[in-house]
């Protein structure tokens, strides 16, 4: 039997014809970039630039002194045109540093200067990984350098190479194209870690990657190329520890409680990148795609381009879209304006057509239990949409809402077309600020 | 051995007290909106069933029958077991808190319920011996914790679902009731 | 200290006793005025019931030994037995009496209590049913679905069961009978 | 055995029983009394012992000791004992209100449907607080009502109904100010006011002018003109674009002025409500 | 971005965009196909089957008592739903469902303004009363049933009479009735004393009974092909008959003084209503356990129950009974079987 | 309250049996005939009413940690009585009641009016929210019957209604229909009770 996780899973239509085998392009720089303060998880930037500041490719433009946050540097040379808030494809709208781009694309000094990664110690390449600002390109845009500093035991590192979302082919074009960076990005993620371990899973719809890598890590033994059951979500971390290496994450655990770090391919080529030549993180890999995407790509965008400039850099649409998805379908967020830019969790712009977003009308659940079997965290979404819809947040809490990973399969799978994720979303805030008025109750208390 | 047997199914699923006799109602639907409610109140109305049935039973059949006073049978019983009951109450608060929470506190609920007046003043007319009241006694309780735990556990479902305004609260309630007697339909004629 | 303790105890109970005390007054007085009408009633209504059941009887003589069980008397001459039987129906135990005549044959029956389906089981009580029993020997008790056999007697549709129990208990009724006036 | 013998026997057996349980029930009360809270009693007085257990309570003493020790827990929920028993209790549990001028709920938007504009098609669950998870809402302006009627479904007074706009409305006189509206709102649209105001602005956004009024035809632009026209200095103050009444100063205003000018009738005058009035006098 | 790509484009500039209004809806912005509808109408199709069969086989009578079955069904639900200003879901096909289950679970003969009051209590009584389809806690077809039979017992136990058949002659009853009443040596006699004949009529549905229930082939036909929609568990069924299976070769003979062991499995499993009830009822997803563990057990629970009935009962048949007191279980096996959270199980073996 | 309000408000508003659901025993188990529903009806009548009346008298001498056995004595005195005399001038009725006739000893209704009204309040109004109380449930009693026994028995008063040709419902004679039917009717009352009550706020507000 192939690799997988045991419990649930669908298998929605991949979609991934349409940008499979499309060369990585690189379009030419934009005039302007639009640069979010907030590209990550943790908290946001303030930016050390100011308006009619002349700034070069590289520089840093934000940081912040919180411990979880990703520096941000500039994308392109140019100046600064505005300090505002600017709209933004996850919050609506956050500070970003508008640049005007000179179209002379210079780097910033000393940029880049290589190293040689065998001679750093751990200590040196985590640094330069912070420098960088590199975050997760799965999703989650947890900043790198973190995830590398585990303050658990660890003694497996994973490579996320599911690239389980339906249509994106990003991660799948990077694993053919950029093998060689991965091979390297590996190593350094070991080295960091002190892993003798290592696996990059892959699902079973690209046997390409799996052929590819299996060739590419021939020379490094101790890194198994995986080939993974095609089932959604085969890349979410705990699925893909799981299929990986058997083990399972307890509700409400880190990875690294059971000695696994996982990364995206995409995070490991811009280590690779931050480490061996000291370049930030400041152009990733994006798949534009859909059925109304004139020619779908696979793009190398600069952080900040907008998605209109993308769009139209791949011919536009082919027909009036219905929805435009930042990310992929299963989990991406739907966006109602297009002049919001590229981040760095940005992994693929999708315009679909009514046709193959139809989501239906919302009927009441009749307990199909399509969605237990389909839930691969062993929840009951049905009970857990109905309790939001009720209000009834204890109940949520009871039937372990905060597990959800929102992977969306149960509602893939509802015949009753219920948006069982947005309930869950919403029950898991409600959760969340009942708890911390509990907290912060209980520590009045605790004063007086 | 087997008439025990057949006495004490009878009470429990064929002439279930609740659902074919209609006795306790009161309590059967107060206390049935909580499914850890009702199992409390499941088990204090077993036991305090059972013992008040045995203490009237006695009383009955020493002292009513032998003055040809049996129809004093309503008020003694029931001055029997609202006293007996405020008395075991008031001892476990005391000795007990836990047991005080677990059950203790519903007690006086059923001091003066009908079901557990009803037990005994049946048991009598229907002249069983001592043992044949014990199990009878056991029976009808547990016949009434099943039934009380079905229907909380049903309501407690229906606190989810869309049901019409006017329905709400007890009229469902009842309506389910109707629908767990009909089911328990099934069991009769069995003895 | 002690004593105050006790006196609440007493004041307390006082309360009690006394309400008991009345109340047991009360339904002395009310017992010893409807006591007799009561007994009286009982009797007349247990009477009444026998007589229904043989008619031209102007006595009923109860039997040694055996609970509920009649000799129905004409004249001082034994005319029929009067026998409580409890056969198994539908919804328990058919509390009922058979009276059956000196030959042996089946006078009627009354349903004293019974928990069968009120408009089902419960018609056994009813003419069409009842009706079939008078003169009935004990061969021809025997509950039959065929409707040409008039010999045996007819369940009635859907209640098969307490047709059954009822015939039953009037075959006991008539076996207990030959029993007593064999002796 | 006689008539006069069972009924004498009767009076008997009846005072043996009540000497019995009397002095069993008081002997048992004195021996195990218990430290009762006094006020749980005074509750447990008050209520009708119905022992019904209507209240969710297992039991009258149940509720009573709930309702005594359980800040949490209302006054009203005995079912038989109706209002007069829920005052009683209310009044015994100190759990009324103290006698603070009447407030009632005012919604803070007037951006109903055709009035602010759309930004993208909405399809999900008909709820504010989830529909505001994505993308902050359906409207252009994400400080305004999301319409979704949470607060509707909410109000334990059945005082809110959904507009045919798709903004609340407040009946008045059901409204109790109880508030539970205006914390369940995500967009906190809902404020409360005392009874006596006599402007109030109909308009959360924290927009700039511009923005705000491409966004919503009735937006508050921050303009400042009611500022500039309040008799009382200081009445209306316009904070991050959004003019804001401050009702300390506002108590003594005869006749408002301020909102006469208002471009767009974000703030406008409250019509008093007849049974409210009769409330304060 | 190049100038040249964007003179090109089509909605070259932002301003275009704003022209049309995109959706946004929350994630997943794929569904699969699969419908409420659509599954409803495929549970429809695979009754039809035995439905036809009991037209056939009962003639017309049947076919007036379906047809008034799913109609009356289907109005009262019209009905409710208007006057409770309720979206109207007469087309979803569950109510055709119930009106068809009604009709197939009751005597062909049965008059038809019986089949109409059992209508109003499935759709008002039971399904509408508490929420309509998905929040009903019994199955709405079986309530219908079980209120008609306690309504007019005579007319539900009234089987028919059918000429030119295996069965001719032997009206009046079904094969569990006549167990009841006669024994397993009547069944036979039945059949021509001949157990061949008796798996046969069994199997093919020429015995007598209710309107639906009776051919054996035709109703496993049609769970297969649910079973092969993926719309039902095979567990469920399979555990249900295979517990009366089990249960009546152990004690299906002991009323009959042969002892242990001596019951005929096989005619317990094709007589009766277990065949429709264990394909059918026990899969409405609406008021059985959620999960798989929770089917299996409500599946042994309701086998357990209908042979309790069948062997120690008043009623010669009790798979009705049995699954309505189930559903009066369903929510507590709810709350008691949950499937495991993912990690949870494994890290509590761990340490 | 005026003394027509307290006599009035357990007819409809605070009707005992749908809206206050207490004592829901003898609404199913002794309507399934008029005479029966009719005679528990009147029974609980008298009983609520004297022993509010009786309760009222000695309130003020009773000592309250043994009132509630006090009051209990008191009902099952007068209810002793009441059977007694069943016993002696109706022994049909008697018979019919059956253990149902001891019960009404428990009724929640009776100890809770006795604890929450007439331990409180003097004879007159004890007396006039008895009254109501016992109208409230007689017609209770008596709406559930009629329609049990008219359908589920096809008979009115034991007269036959609708022909030798009906086939009564006997669902209605029996528990489950019982449920049902008392659910329906507890919801019917609920809205015409809220209807009033929205007529009267409207009245109100416009007045
Ligand atoms: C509050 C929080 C703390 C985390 N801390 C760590 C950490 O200390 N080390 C680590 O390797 N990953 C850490 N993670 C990252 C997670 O392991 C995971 O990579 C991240 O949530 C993204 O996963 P996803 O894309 O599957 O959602 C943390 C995540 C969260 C939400
Ligand atoms: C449902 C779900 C599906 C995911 N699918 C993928 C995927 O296909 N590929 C991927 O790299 N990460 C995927 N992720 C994110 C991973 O869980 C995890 O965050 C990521 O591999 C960590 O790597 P990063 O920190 O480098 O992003 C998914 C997460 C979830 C919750
Ligand atoms: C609610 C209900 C009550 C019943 N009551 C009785 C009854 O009192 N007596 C009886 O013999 N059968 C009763 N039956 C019918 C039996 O279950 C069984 O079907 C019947 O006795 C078979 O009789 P038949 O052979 O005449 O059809 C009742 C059925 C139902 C549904
Ligand atoms: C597999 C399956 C089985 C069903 N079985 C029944 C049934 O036994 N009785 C019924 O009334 N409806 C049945 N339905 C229809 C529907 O679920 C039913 O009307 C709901 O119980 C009403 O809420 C079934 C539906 C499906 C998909
Ligand atoms: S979104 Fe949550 S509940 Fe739904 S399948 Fe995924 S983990 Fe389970
Ligand atoms: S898949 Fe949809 S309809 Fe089925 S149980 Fe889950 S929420 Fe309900
Ligand atoms: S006021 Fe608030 S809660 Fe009410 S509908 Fe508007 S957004 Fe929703
Ligand atoms: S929730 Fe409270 S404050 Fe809001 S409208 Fe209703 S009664 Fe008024
Ligand atoms: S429990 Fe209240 S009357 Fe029976």
């Amino acid at each position: 039997m192939l690799n997988t996780f045991k419990r649930g899973g669908v298998h929605p239509d991949d979609g991934k014809i349409y940008a499979k085998d499309k060369v990585i392009e690189t379009p030419a720089v934009p005039d302007q970039v639009v640069i979010p303060m907030s590209q990550h998880f943790g908290a946001p930037c303030t930016p050390t630039v100011k308006v009619g500041d002349h700034v070069k490719k590289g520089q840093l433009i934000g940081t912040s002194d919180a411990f979880l946050h990703a520096d941000i540097h500039a994308s392109t040379s140019g100046d600064v045109i505005k300090v505002a808030p600017m709209p933004h494809n996850m919050m609506v709208k956050c500070m970003a540093v508008v640049i005007k781009a000179d179209g002379l694309d210079e780097w910033a000094d000393g940029l880049p200067e290589e190293h040689d990664w065998k001679t750093l110690d751990t200590k040196e390449i985590i640094e330069l990984i912070k420098k960088a600002g590199v975050v997760g390109c799965g999703g989650a845009t947890f900043p790198a350098h973190v995830k590398l500093t585990p303050n658990k035991p660890v003694d497996t590192f994973i490579v996320n190479g599911a690239e389980c979302e339906p249509y994106l082919t990003c991660d799948y074009r990077a694993m053919i194209e950029e093998s060689d960076k991965l091979v390297t990005g590996v190593q350094i993620c070991m080295k960091a870690l002190g892993v003798k371990k290592g696996f990059i899973g892959i699902e079973d719809n690209k046997p390409e990657a799996v052929q590819h890598l299996t060739e590419a890590f021939k020379n490094v033994p101790e890194v198994t190329v995986l080939a993974c059951k095609t089932k959604y979500p085969q890349g979410a971390e705990k699925m893909m520890i799981e299929a990986c290496t058997g083990r399972q994450v307890e509700p409400g655990g880190l990875p690294m409680n059971v000695g696994c770090v996982v990364s995206n391919v995409g995070t490991v080529i811009a280590i690779t990148d931050a480490v061996c030549q000291g370049i930030p993180f400041i152009e990733r890999l994006t798949t534009v795609t859909g059925d109304c995407i004139k020619e779908p790509k696979n793009l190398r965008l600069r952080i900040g381009t907008t998605f209109q400039e993308v769009i139209d850099y791949c011919g536009g649409f082919s027909q009036q879209p219905d929805r435009v998805i930042a990310g992929g379908p299963m989990m991406g967020l739907a966006q109602y304006q297009l002049d919001v830019p590229i981040t760095k969790g940005a992994s693929g712009i999708l315009a679909l057509s009514p046709e193959k977003c139809q989501v239906g009308e919302e009927e009441p659940c009749i307990r199909c239990g399509r969605c237990v079997d389909a839930c691969p965290m062993g929840l009951i979404p049905s009970q857990l949409s109905i309790f939001a819809s009720c209000q009834a947040w204890e109940k949520c809490t009871e039937y372990g809402v905060m597990n959800c990973v929102e992977c969306g399969s149960c509602v893939y799978t509802c015949p009753a077309k219920r948006n069982i994720v947005q309930y869950i979303r919403n029950a898991k805030a409600q959760c969340k600020a009942i708890q911390r008025a509990a907290q912060v109750k209980a520590e009045a208390q605790a004063k007086k | 051995m087997m008439e025990y047997f057949t006495l004490f199914v009878g009470a429990v699923l064929i002439n279930n007290f609740v659902l074919t006799k209609f006795l306790g109602l009161c309590i059967f639907f107060g206390v049935s909106k909580n499914l850890n409610a009702s199992i409390g109140m499941g088990f204090a109305v077993t036991s305090v069933i059972t013992m008040s049935t045995v203490l009237a039973w006695l009383l009955y059949n020493f002292v009513l029958v032998p003055f040809g006073l049996t129809f004093l049978r309503t008020i003694s019983f029931v001055v029997l077991i609202a006293s007996f009951v405020q008395l075991l109450e008031i001892i476990i608060k005391k000795q007990s808190p836990t047991l005080y929470n677990m059950w203790g506190i519903y007690l006086m609920l059923i001091a003066t319920n009908c079901i557990v007046l009803s037990v005994p003043v049946i048991s009598v007319t229907n002249e069983y011996g001592f043992l044949e009241n014990l199990v009878f006694a056991v029976g009808s309780g547990l016949g009434f914790a099943l039934a009380l735990i079905l229907m909380a556990s049903c309501r407690e479902k229906l606190d989810f679902a869309d049901v019409p305004h006017a329905l709400k609260g007890t009229p469902i309630a009842f309506i389910v009731a109707g629908m767990l007697s009909l089911a328990f339909l099934g069991f009769s004629g069995m003895i | 200290m002690a004593d105050k303790k006790g006196s609440g105890i007493v004041k307390i109970a006082m309360n009690l006793i006394l309400t008991c005390f009345v109340s047991g007054c009360i339904i002395g007085l009310v017992f010893f005025v409807t006591g007799p009408t009561a007994k009286a009633k009982a009797e007349e209504m247990k009477e009444q019931s026998m007589k229904n059941l043989v008619p031209d009887a102007d006595k009923f003589v109860a039997v040694e030994g055996k609970k509920d069980t009649f000799i129905a008397e004409k004249g001082g001459q034994k005319v029929a037995y009067i026998i409580p039987t409890a056969p198994k129906g539908y919804g328990g135990p058919i509390k009922m009496l058979t009276a059956v005549s000196t030959d042996g044959s089946v006078i009627d029956f009354v349903m004293l209590e019974a928990n069968e389906t009120p408009g089902l089981g419960d018609n056994a009580s009813k003419p069409p049913f009842r009706g079939q029993f008078k003169g009935k020997k004990l061969e021809n008790l025997e509950v039959t679905k065929e409707k040409s056999d008039k010999k045996h007697i007819q369940a009635m549709t859907g209640a098969t069961i307490s047709s059954r129990a009822v015939t039953l208990g009037v075959k006991e009724a008539v076996e207990q009978a030959a029993q007593m006036g064999g002796k | 055995m006689s008539y006069t013998f069972i009924a004498i026997m009767a009076v008997v057996i009846m005072t043996c029983v009540g000497i019995v349980f009397g002095f069993i029930l008081a002997f048992a009360d004195k021996k195990f009394a218990m430290e009762e809270n006094p006020l749980i009693g005074e509750v447990k007085e008050a209520l009708p012992q119905g022992q019904c257990g209507a209240c969710g309570f297992a039991g009258c003493a149940k509720y009573a000791e709930a309702v005594v020790l359980d800040p949490d827990v209302p006054p009203n929920l005995c079912v038989p004992g109706k209002a007069e028993v829920a005052d009683i209790v209310a009044k015994l549990t100190g759990k009324v209100a103290e006698a603070t001028e009447p407030k009632f709920a005012h919604i803070r938007c007037r951006g109903g449907n055709g009035i602010a504009k759309m930004a993208y098609e909405y399809k999900g669950v008909h709820d504010c607080a989830a529909a505001k998870i994505i993308q902050q809402g359906p409207k252009l302006c994400k400080f305004g009502c999301l319409g979704f009627g949470n607060c509707v479904r909410n109000c334990p007074f059945h005082a809110m109904t959904m507009g045919e706009n798709g903004i609340p409305q407040v009946d008045k006189n059901l409204c109790t100010g109880c508030g539970k509206c205006a914390s369940i709102c995500p967009n906190h649209v809902i404020e409360l006011l005392p009874i006596s105001a006599k402007v109030a602005v109909s308009c959360s956004s924290k927009e700039v002018g511009g923005v705000a009024r491409k966004d919503c035809a009735a937006a508050c632009i921050g303009c400042g003109l009611c500022m500039r026209n309040c008799s009382h200095a200081g009445g209306v103050k316009v904070v991050d674009h959004l003019a804001v009444v401050d009702a300390s100063i506002c108590h003594d205003c005869e006749e408002a002025t301020c909102f006469a000018k208002c471009p767009t009738k974000a703030i406008a005058a409250l019509v008093a409500s007849a049974k409210k009035e009769e409330k304060i006098g | 971005m190049s100038p040249e790509a964007k003179g090109q484009t089509m909605g070259k500039d932002a301003k275009d965009m704003q022209d049309f209004k995109l959706t946004v809806s929350s994630s997943p912005h794929v569904r699969c196909t699969e419908t409420i509808p659509k599954i409803m109408w495929n549970v429809v199709a695979a009754l039809v089957p035995a439905a036809a069969f009991g037209v056939y086989y009962f003639g017309i009578s049947a076919l007036v008592n379906i047809i008034v079955a799913i109609v009356s069904a289907v109005v009262f639900e019209f009905l409710w739903e208007k006057m409770m200003h309720k979206k109207i879901t007469i087309t979803d096909g569950s109510a055709v469902i119930t009106g068809l289950l009604l009709a197939m679970t009751c005597p062909p003969t049965l008059p038809w303004w019986m089949s109409i009051i059992g209508s109003f209590l499935a759709i008002i009584v039971c399904k509408q009363s508490m929420g309509g389809l998905g929040y009903n806690l019994f199955n709405p077809a079986h309530v219908g049933r079980a209120g008609l039979m306690v309504s007019w017992p005579v007319a539900m136990t009234t089987w028919t009479q059918v000429n030119g058949t295996v069965v001719d002659g032997v009206a009046g009853a079904t094969p569990l009735n006549i167990l009841k009443h006669g024994g397993h040596d009547a069944v036979l006699q039945l059949f021509g004393n001949d157990p061949g004949t008796m798996y046969q009529s069994l199997f093919f549905g020429f015995r007598n009974g209710s309107l639906g229930e009776t051919s054996t082939v035709l109703l496993v036909l049609g769970g297969l092909y649910l079973i092969y929609k993926g719309y039902i568990n095979w567990q469920a069924p399979v555990v249900m008959i295979a517990t009366v299976g089990v249960l009546t070769w152990i004690f299906g003979g002991v009323s009959f003084g042969t002892g242990l062991f001596s019951g005929d499995p096989l005619f317990h499993m094709m007589a009766g209503g277990l065949i429709i009830g264990a394909f059918f009822m026990i899969t409405d997803m609406v008021t059985a356990p959620i999960t798989l563990k929770g089917q299996i057990i409500f599946a042994f629970g309701a086998g357990l129950i209908t042979v309790l009935i069948r062997l120690l009962g008043g009623y010669p048949e009790g798979v009705c009974y049995s699954i309505l007191l189930m559903n009066a279980l369903t929510p507590l096996i709810d709350r008691l079987v949950k499937p495991a959270v993912f990690g949870e199980v494994k890290t509590k073996g761990a340490k | 309250m005026s003394l027509w309000k307290v006599f009035s408000r357990g007819i409809i508003e605070e009707n005992p049996y749908f809206v206050l659901a207490l004592s829901l025993c003898p609404g199913l188990a002794v309507t399934t005939s008029v005479v029966n529903g009719l005679t528990m009806g009147l029974t609980v009548w008298f009983v609520i009413t004297s022993n509010n009346v009786v309760v009222s008298i000695i309130r003020k001498t009773i000592n309250k940690k043994v009132r509630v056995p006090v009051y209990i004595t008191c009902i099952a005195t007068i209810v002793t009585c009441v059977q007694l005399f069943l016993q002696a001038y109706a022994p049909d009725l008697y018979k019919a009641l059956g253990v149902y006739l001891d019960l009404v000893v428990v009724f929640a209704i009776i100890l809770a009016r006795a604890e929450s009204i007439a331990s409180k309040n003097g004879i007159v109004v004890s007396f006039l929210d008895g009254m109501g109380m016992g109208v409230g449930f007689t017609i209770a009693m008596i709406v559930i019957s009629v329609v049990r026994e008219l359908f589920g028995n096809g008979t009115l008063l034991g007269i036959p209604m609708f022909g030798p040709t009906y086939q009564p419902a006997l669902i209605l004679a029996l528990p489950p229909g019982a449920f049902m039917l008392i659910g329906f009717l507890m919801a019917g009352l609920k809205m015409w009770n809220e209807s009033r009550e929205k007529a009267k706020q409207l009245k109100g507000s416009e007045g």
